[in-house]
């Protein structure tokens, strides 16, 4: 469990954070937690302008996610998003179970077998997982995807280091990010096949990539909540 | 919807083509259907999968002649890797396996990382993209052509290559002629209602119709006032031959979305070949019905392939599948 | 609906079929789809027909080993007795014909004026009714059960037994032994548009169905809150055992009504199968798909034939016709 | 064409008409406009308790009719009747065809190669034709079927002859009858398969019926009209 301490390597608020192996799973369990609370909007969203099936994908994913870690929790950070990202790709399918599977495993293996991280090096990682997804979906920025909510949340993270609030910076600018896909002609996915008749509508999985750095914020603030300091 | 919840859609289907199809091995808790005589010794296999919600696409089209193995994958998804890996394990004989994918985003990443992953296993893998759909166009700014009723041309005459000993690269290089030949065009007269979402996947109203749809519930990209099937055929057939421009004869499949009654399908084969018969395009062959479909949508798609000896005759030769059956 | 104009709508798929099917002999004109190689020495000839609306009930059945020809009315409308006098004297080869005939009061009407017709130009006609609908009662105050399923059952075995040279009397027997040991049942989930209607041909408000309903858009005799697949098998097959009850292993129809995804479908056989099981039903054969149907009605039916060592020779005895084949 | 005479032999209203072969046709014609004008009618009261083409069924056959009448029109008005039931009986399918095919066919053997007929005559041979219905189909008044409106309205003919007004109370009588279907519950034909529920419902049959014998009246108050007597 995360627990204040003095050499604290993450400020959040007031308070600082230990990003570990318990953290990691709890992170991972808060977006189990989101997906599966939105997984209606997610795929209304998909809806408009997909196959109206990211919310399911999305929940049948980080249900498995969570299942995983309960079973065997993994006992470094690395470990636990290297077995999300595994588990991710064998049981969502579809566009999102490859590339979210590839973004937390790449992560997880950039992290190696480091029982503690600090922010800058899950943004770090996190960035190298970005780059993965983008390398691997030939997407860039602009494009209508994931990458325009994971991007801004990964920099927001970097920068944001000993400012205080991190997280919640993090997913602010995630959660932008995943709004100003709205105008955005897609590029890429099944809403290129739309052309104009993507402009309107908000990108299902920028939408669920805000709501992980959501998830990243509330595992810490959990962590403030559960210790009474913030 | 005739199911009992939507999270056991896939499962409770597979356990009822098990029952009814004896001559297929059905792993209902991996998903993957497998023709009961693989490995083939000395045959090259196929390997197809993709969303559910498209029967008898792809596991209909399991069996002697045609595929060795289909991945079904939730409603309108991708298959994960693992369903593939698995396929491919149990069909191959040694002489490899051809992937047939058809190009979404998802199959495209599932199917590559499951080639990685087979090969591992000592697995030697080719892949084939199917992607005939001229409604999207080709470009760098989408991604890329869908794979639709092109698809069963592809696994038809591979599959009949392979049934004949065709080595690995020929069987890939035959499949990839195909798709390269062949073009589809598809119209969608009402929406599609998926187990998730339990609604219609867009809103069409009666009245109006969309083209250029494809074949997850995806609008198209044009919608118009309701047409006649006279004014469907001449939009759907120019629209492939824009792109086709064959040079000899095509064989023509004409295709139902699934809740298109056959008497209206059969109507629309009459204007379809009407149209053909005036744009100077002689025809070999025509197969009508519903094979690459979209639930329970209304609506129709035409698929061209152009036509040369040998691909008739891989056309023609026996196949012995739930859904497509010929020859002796 | 992808059609013309409702009045172009029979003439149109006939003229499609042709295209699609060099191997029957199509008359637009008259109405009439026959085999080519008709009328075939020595050889029972069998004739059927019905409304159109069905398919691929009848025409996708002509072929070796079922119908010698059938014969297509209006939209759920009987065909009229000039179409069943002609099929009848273009496949008679002189060793008689056997009229296959669905109990609706219109069908009866007509092929009986069409039977004493082609007697009086010299063809030995036998007729069989078929009626095998649970839903109705088959008493002094209906027109009696409905033909549905059974059809099917009836035009395989007893086209197989004719192929083998049986004798009109025979296969008329076996033609009756056949129905009198099938029944069936039938639900919707919505109801049909008849291109002539326009509309829903009767009121079903989603989340409801009507059990017991026909294939021609006839409400059914009770409507319920929507239930699931599971929950429908048990009513629909106990429905047909409470009439049937079979002393050996049955033959499984799990029917499709035309706008019911295979996906659906399939999984509803799996619950059917159930059901079956848990009554201690033996299934010797099953099979899948939509082949008795009602346009873009969404539903299902159950057809159990109880079987026995010549039923099920008959049964599986080649058959090619568009709609069903096999065997070699 | 009708028209006055003094050995009348049909009194309608205050003028004689004369029920000859071009009497027939006009009737024959009637009904054609009739059906075609209450074709959607005829096709919603069978979407109700049917298959919902009852109206087209008629429309079709009647059309072929008027089409036949005019190629070669019959000298007799057993032939005219004779050929309209050929026409329906290879025109219609469907129970009406046949049902419909007879009663005009039988009516018309009956008649013989007379080249006019009384009033008595008609009902007499439309009597029989109602039989011959009545047999074919095996049905009788009451089952919620065609009878119900044909009998009223040949009986009415019988009974009315030397009352005047004969057809137009034929065709009152017969539309009473296609209107005390509503309550009846069906035993004959699809809508036997309803039981309880084709309560409540107007029979398309009796309810196409009840036009015959309007469009009979109809014919008969042509000739008025045309004479300028009525
Ligand atoms: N090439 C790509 N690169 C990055 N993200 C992509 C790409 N293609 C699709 N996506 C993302 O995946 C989301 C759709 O996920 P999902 O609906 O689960 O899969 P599918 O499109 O296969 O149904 C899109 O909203 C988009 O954000
Ligand atoms: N056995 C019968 N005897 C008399 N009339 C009948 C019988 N069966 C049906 N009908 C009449 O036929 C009408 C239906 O005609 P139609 O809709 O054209 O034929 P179908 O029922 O074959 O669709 C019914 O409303 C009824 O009046
Ligand atoms: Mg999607
Ligand atoms: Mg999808
Ligand atoms: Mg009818
Ligand atoms: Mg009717």
């Amino acid at each position: 469990m995360g627990r204040p301490r003095t050499d604290a390597r993450a400020a959040v608020g007031a308070v600082s954070v230990v990003l570990d192996a318990e953290f990691c799973r709890r992170w991972m369990e808060a977006m189990a937690t989101a997906v599966d609370r939105e997984a209606d909007r997610l795929t209304e969203l998909d809806s408009a302008i997909g196959d109206a099936d990211h919310g399911v994908n999305m929940r049948r994913g980080f249900a498995a996610v969570k299942a995983a870690l309960e079973d065997e929790p993994p006992r470094t950070p690395g470990a636990v998003l290297i077995l999300a990202g595994r588990q991710l790709i064998s049981t969502v399918g579809g566009a999102s179970g490859p590339l979210y599977g590839t973004l937390l495993r790449r992560a997880g293996k950039s992290l190696g077998d480091a029982a503690e991280v600090t922010p800058e090096q899950l943004a770090e990682v996190l960035g190298a997982g970005v780059a993965a997804v983008a390398q691997l979906g030939g997407a860039k920025a602009g494009d209508k995807t994931m990458l325009d909510a994971l991007e801004p949340g990964v920099a927001a993270l970097g920068d944001a280091t000993r400012e205080g609030e991190v997280f919640a910076v993090a997913a602010r600018a995630s959660l932008e990010g995943a709004v100003a896909t709205v105008p955005m002609l897609a590029r890429k996915g099944r809403a290129s096949y739309l052309g104009q008749r993507s402009v309107g509508h908000q990108d299902p999985g920028a939408s669920s990539s805000a709501l992980l750095f959501a998830a990243l914020a509330e595992a810490a603030e959990g962590t403030e909540a559960a210790e009474g300091t913030a | 919807m005739l199911i009992n919840v939507s999270e056991t859609v896939v499962a409770d289907a597979l356990r009822g083509l098990a029952a009814a199809h004896p001559e297929l091995t059905v792993d209902v808790e991996n998903r993957v259907v497998v023709r009961r005589d693989a490995p083939v010794a000395g045959k090259v296999a196929l390997v197809s999968g993709g969303g559910s919600g498209h029967e008898p696409l792809h596991a209909g089209f399991v069996g002697p002649g045609m595929l060795s193995a289909a991945c079904p994958g939730e409603v309108f998804t991708s298959p994960v890797p693992d369903q593939m890996v698995r396929a491919a394990a149990a069909v191959d004989s040694g002489a490899g396996v051809l992937f047939v994918v058809k190009n979404y985003t998802g199959d495209v990443l599932n199917f590559d990382m499951a080639a990685e992953l087979a090969e591992d296993e000592g697995i030697q893998v080719a892949r084939v993209l199917v992607d005939d759909d001229v409604a999207v166009s080709d470009s760098l700014y989408t991604a890329g052509r869908r794979g639709t009723g092109a698809t069963l041309f592809v696994e038809k005459i591979a599959g009949a290559a392979a049934d004949e000993g065709a080595p690995l690269e020929r069987v890939e290089s035959i499949a990839r002629r195909v798709n390269a030949v062949s073009r589809s065009f598809g119209v969608a007269l009402s929406a599609c209602t998926t187990p998730a979402k339990g609604g219609p996947t867009f809103d069409l109203p009666p009245g109006e119709l969309e083209l250029g749809v494809g074949i997850h519930g995806e609008p198209g990209r044009e919608r118009r006032a309701m047409m006649t099937s006279r004014e469907i055929a001449d939009f759907a057939v120019d629209a492939v031959l824009e792109d086709l421009r064959p040079q000899g004869p095509v064989m023509a499949l004409v295709n139902g979305m699934g809740a298109t009654p056959l008497l209206e399908l059969y109507g629309f084969n009459a204007e379809v070949q009407r149209v053909l018969g005036e744009r100077g395009v002689p025809v070999a062959r025509i197969l009508v019905g519903n094979y690459v479909t979209s639930l329970d949508m209304a609506g129709a798609s035409v698929t061209l392939c152009e036509a040369d000896e040998e691909l008739l005759r891989l056309w023609d030769a026996p196949v012995q599948t739930p859904a497509l059956r010929w020859g002796r």
